[in-house]
């Protein structure tokens, strides 16, 4: 099994949610995160202080599938999370060794 | 008809020199008013608004200035923030009716008042001063008693001890405020020497600026300053305590009337003026510098106005007070975005730029646009250029005064007990630390 | 002894033609009430409660309509939201002083008013308006105008350009609402027509909803508009809004009684059972549609309360406040979760649907209910059912002038500056790109 | 003038027994009382203040109590919290009008008023109550009838179902509010017995404080109490609250003086004394029990104190207040922190401690430190050790009759619809399953 | 090493916590993540307008853990997590190649 | 490709992400979290009520890297994150199989 950890803009989250399911992935656990990279922060201004931040917003999508279609669910969340434009994110794909369903005991591919 | 009138004006000469807080105001239901012998009446409608605004100036203290700081610390502060605001008001609420009070309005030298109404003892029921209950004058002035070192706190939020903050507070409001509470307004010399201060430009702002300015001095930056992020945390905070302080300092101004009449009415009118035009003159200098118009901005330029208004409300007309304002707006700016980062100091909350800068301004600016017709006293601009001289003599001692004396008490409570915490707690949070709470 | 207690009526005479807000108001001291001949003389008691609901009023737009709305639209834009009602609360004092008052209440032609007030020149301390200082109802007019172009941000929140929005206020506020205001108050020809308007309804209300209507039509939904979730980030602040509202209403519609006196207690206790009919309306509603009473919708439901009883303050008694309540909690419950959504547009925080929708159900049932032992004036329940008519006069006028007025400033601004940010400052939010703040 | 002195000192008198609400308040206007047998006039003095109590006294209810409570709860059940206060604001406001204000103020037996204004029908505008008007009284009224049933439901927050409160707060409303308010207000045998209740010890503290014991008991503790975390979610709200209840308080104390005079100042001095002292009180037994002074602490001592006061605010001096704001604020938090978690009970943000206990002892130390030249009664410390008798007289009636009522009517209640959400919904929040609404 | 992934219900977070420290864990992880899952969201409703939430708040655990005991690790989690009642959650395992702390620089097991 | 993982206290945010920039890291995500280990948590007192908080305020640090730059960067974290006292926090480093940048589908080392 394949966990895919997706970093995108927050307001495709729904969207590439529903690519997601579209394609059969069931569950995925989803944080607020902060992101750096080529994509610029901003300034804030406080009576006349300047802070530059450098962490821009990001939603962290994580999803544990099954080999067969990890390929799939990259390419899903690719085109269902890219505007063409700077800091669209990354995708990163890691292995698991074992997975289970809490509720049931159920373990590896039925688990997911 | 004419004796009310001389009355009247005779009252307001009164008001010039002993102001308008003075027990001594005039008595303002003229029917009632048939010899100049006649002992002063209470006047409910007087009494009504007076007990208004004394609870709105409550509220500019709880929870106005706790939340206007509030929102400007990080979240790690945002409790110790409010505590020190709202353990003022306790705190000095017990000291006024133990000794401030008496220090502040009973007769005694030309400097500080006398004791004899320690513990308010022997107020009654139908004491008065002027046509309202005393007790009615006694917690209208607690009010401004408990905002003064309140607004000090925003110098040297988040770094100071709760304990050395108490100290300092308590002793503060009997050796700073009291005497100049009473040089100004009790009788004393200032107030004698014909010094205009409406509402407190003086006894409040330019004291507790200044107060802000040492303390700042004394206790260091805080740690990061300079390198780190130190943003506010939540404006939402801010823009209610700034509201709230527009809405309390109606009571503030238009309540040093004294009375429910055309002063309090004028008051209320340019403090909303100079407000409103203060607010403007802010946003439109940030907006021009930095390009962007900001929620801070306006609000701090809305109590620039506040501040510099409060000593002109009752002697200036609507233009004057929209000059003022203007003025105000852009000093404190430049006081808060260009002097202070110049000099390098970490007054944390511009407590110095906005009620120090502010209120010499507003006391200068009194000394000019003084209008006759409105409190009595000319100013500058109809020919009496040496109000701006006697104003200036009350913001230099004020000035002085408050300046030394505070650096004194600062230093024996730091050789007692400290007055900064650790730089561990400073990185932790002062909420958790000194308080075991959090706001998550 | 005589002579005093007849200018008093006088007072109240004057303040029935002068004052718009007496309008039909009862001598209320009917034993004092000689002689019809003497100058009206300052009621400090009136005084004191004019001073205050011109404090609480203030209150309601800062903090109250800035954190109403600003509860209800997304975190990203909730700076944005507080600052266009702070800035349009300094931007209209000054106008309002500059021009709007003089064009709103001295004596002009049937549409709008003269220019001899500009900059509030010749005002004297002493002036009075019926038996309050003339300063006093300045100002108190001045928080009226200050909150209905206020109210009106409602309607294109979370997409404006804050220089377009300062532009429109400003001179919807000289060009709409001073003529509408004196049209109904300041001797112009609704208010001689006898159309009723205690507080507001049509003057604050309908002419903001209507207004509101336009600008969202005008300006457009907002990105993402029905397709992503566009939910309040954070209804407390709604629910101290919401609050503050209620309570600044007493200033509001007591307040409008220009007085202290049983029209002011009676426009207070309708006003508090009008809200609190409407408010149970609509929980009901929704109750009994979406199976789930909520906090936003109880206190939507109490503002249309306070909304429709608004013009019916002075003129109605208690069990007709509870019908106008119901009624138009019922309504507005309607207008915004049928009626919106059916016609499609984005009024996005249901400017129309409380404020418009909730006036003119308000100011038609004024003409209902009206007990002539109240205010004066008999509605159609007693017989008059010409006064409808006459009310559904005031409504159309109003909509339509302000309606048409309305749409060609946006026009207008729209093609000098533009009128709305793009889209890529939607996504990030105002507050950030704007005004380079954000509330983390 | 010693006819006045006379009517003043009867007035005073007629306060002690028939309460200082009561309509037939001294005429304050001395040079128009000429003689005894002139009808009370409408004052404009006084009733501005007491619009404007009305005004600050629902402040303290909607937002004040609302974020109070909401605050200490978990944010799950934060907008549940702020609903049940605001819902109760609305729906007392109509049973008032429908029969609660006849029930607690017309004429009837010993234990409970008549009928007759039902619906205030018959209410005209210049109906008088003292001297202010009619209206204003029953809104006066209102505003405390509100608040204390808000005052109980922090005793069951988080696990109450909204429909069960809501029959719960309705018919203990009428049942127990009314006749309580009668008996020691509107003319009942705890009035004419001597009873001393200046603002509501008895007729709102002790009353909420046993019903909220007794509401604890009968619907559980919180699943997950003394187990789990249950900690407040943001004192940032507990502190807006603590402090507009402060600020509204004034309204409460001081405008139970039904006039704007000596009274009511020294009303509003002695609250302003007692809250300080009862808040440091609590806060020094906090710093020395944990080691640690909390802003929770500090809030909830002044409220203890504001509290404590309230029975006693027109009766005692400046002194007596600051000895029965001590002592309440170190009751009160015995009561929260040891006596509570000894007895093991979950009343959730702990209204019996704060109101009930606050409230008992501040009706026996209105009894020991009464002073017969503030209120016309001596307390035990001047000779009438009687007083004190009558006062736990007063408190056991109210204890008994209250807590009874109060669990017969819950009783039945979950009987017929159940009281309390299920153990999911608990788990969830309510704000989600019962509202549909969530704060993020 | 392994690093246990637990996605858990907010309110099991103490007593998984002790259950954890209870097999001798000495530290974990903690972050606040919204699930999707085979547990349906819920409906709000503002003015009328219904939004559903499809996400629903999760607790998620990460505990690096030594080989041996990484099999008693995750069968711990799961019965201190369960409730046996949909949206329980799910635990992931993943292999770690390196383990530092930062404090004194051991590395791996020493680390954790 | 490596994910390294770097669990550290909150004020040397900025301090670390300066230093990995300087040697070469160009990404990065960040998480708030809570940490539970030997650094004791701490008590907090509501009316008398004590409660004792054990997880504390820490920030993840995410950062997929190249294989070769892998053991520098943890180095640099290691030291840039330090200050000796109990609670500095922990990194782990584990095997990413697949990177991809959703902007342009660029994938693996190309894609950090
Ligand atoms: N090497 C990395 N490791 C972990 N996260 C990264 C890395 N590089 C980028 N990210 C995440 O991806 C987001 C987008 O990356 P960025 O370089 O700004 O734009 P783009 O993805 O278009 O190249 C960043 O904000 C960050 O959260
Ligand atoms: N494939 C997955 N990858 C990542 N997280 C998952 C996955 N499936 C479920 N989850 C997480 O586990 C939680 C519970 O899953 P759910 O399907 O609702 O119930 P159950 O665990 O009882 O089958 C989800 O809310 C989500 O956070
Ligand atoms: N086994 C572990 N798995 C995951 N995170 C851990 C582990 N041990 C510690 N941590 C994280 O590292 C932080 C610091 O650990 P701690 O034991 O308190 O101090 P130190 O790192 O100095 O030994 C913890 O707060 C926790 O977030």
């Amino acid at each position: 099994m394949k966990l895919i950890t997706a970093i995108i803009k927050p307001f495709k989250l729904d969207e590439t949610r529903e690519a997601l399911t579209g394609i059969g992935v069931q569950g995925m656990t989803v944080s607020e995160v902060k992101g750096f990279g080529r994509q610029k922060g901003h300034t804030e201004i406080y009576r006349g202080a300047e802070y530059s931040v450098s962490f821009i917003p990001k939603v962290m999508i994580q999803a544990a599938v099954s080999d067969d279609i990890a390929d799939t669910a990259v390419e899903t969340i690719r085109s269902a999370a890219e505007t063409g434009e700077i800091g669209d994110g990354k995708i990163f794909v890691s292995e698991i060794t074992k997975a289970v369903r809490i509720r049931t005991g159920e373990t590896d591919e039925e688990a997911l | 008809m004419k004796i009310m009138k001389t009355r009247y004006a005779a009252s307001v000469m009164a008001a010039r020199i002993a102001a308008p807080m003075a027990a001594f105001a005039a008595v303002m239901t003229p029917a009632i008013a048939f010899a100049a012998d006649a002992p002063p009446k209470l006047d409910s409608g007087d009494t009504a608004w007076m007990l208004t605004s004394t609870a709105i100036v409550l509220l500019m203290t709880i929870p106005g200035i706790a939340l206007f700081y509030g929102g400007m610390v990080r979240k790690k502060n945002i409790l110790t923030t409010l505590m020190q605001s709202f353990a003022i008001c306790c705190l000095i609420s017990v000291l006024w009716m133990v000794a401030g009070y008496s220090l502040a309005f009973t007769a005694g030298g030309s400097f500080v008042g006398g004791l004899g109404k320690m513990f308010l003892s022997g107020l009654k029921v139908d004491d008065l001063s002027g046509t309202i209950p005393e007790s009615v004058f006694i917690t209208f002035q607690m009010t401004f008693a408990i905002i003064t070192p309140a607004l000090i706190t925003g110098a040297f939020a988040e770094r100071m001890k709760f304990s050395a903050m108490l100290w300092f507070v308590g002793l503060w409001s009997l050796v700073v405020y009291a005497p100049i509470c009473y040089s100004v307004w009790g009788g004393g010399f200032l107030g004698k020497a014909g010094v205009l201060d409406f509402a407190g430009g003086t006894v409040v702002h330019i004291n507790s600026g200044i107060a802000a300015l040492v303390a700042a001095l004394v206790i260091g930056k805080r740690v990061g300053y300079g390198k780190e992020v130190i943003a506010p945390h939540n404006l939402v905070l801010t823009v209610i305590g700034g509201s709230l302080l527009w809405v309390g300092w109606f009571g503030f101004n238009a309540g040093s009337a004294v009375a429910a009449n055309g002063t309090a009415g004028m008051a209320m009118l340019v403090t909303q003026i100079a407000t409103a035009g203060a607010a403007l003159a802010w946003m439109c200098c940030e907006w021009m510098t930095h390009k962007k118009p900001t929620v801070l901005g306006i609000v701090s330029g809305a109590v620039a106005g506040l501040v510099a208004v409060t000593p002109a409300a009752g002697f200036v007309d609507p233009m004057g007070s929209l000059f003022i304002g203007i003025i105000a707006g852009t000093v404190c700016f430049w006081g808060a975005t260009w002097l202070k980062p110049k000099l390098g100091f970490d007054d944390s909350l511009d407590v110095f730029a906005v009620h120090g800068l502010g209120g010499i301004t507003g006391a200068i600016l009194t000394g000019v646009f003084a209008v006759k017709a409105i409190g009595g006293t000319s100013g500058m601009l109809e020919g009496n250029a040496g109000q701006v001289w006697l104003q200036l003599y009350g913001v230099s001692v004020t000035l002085v005064y408050s300046g030394i004396a505070t650096f004194i008490l600062l230093k024996v409570i730091d050789a007692v007990i400290g007055l900064r915490t650790d730089e561990q707690t400073e990185r932790e949070g002062l909420d958790l630390v000194l308080h075991g709470e959090t706001v998550p």
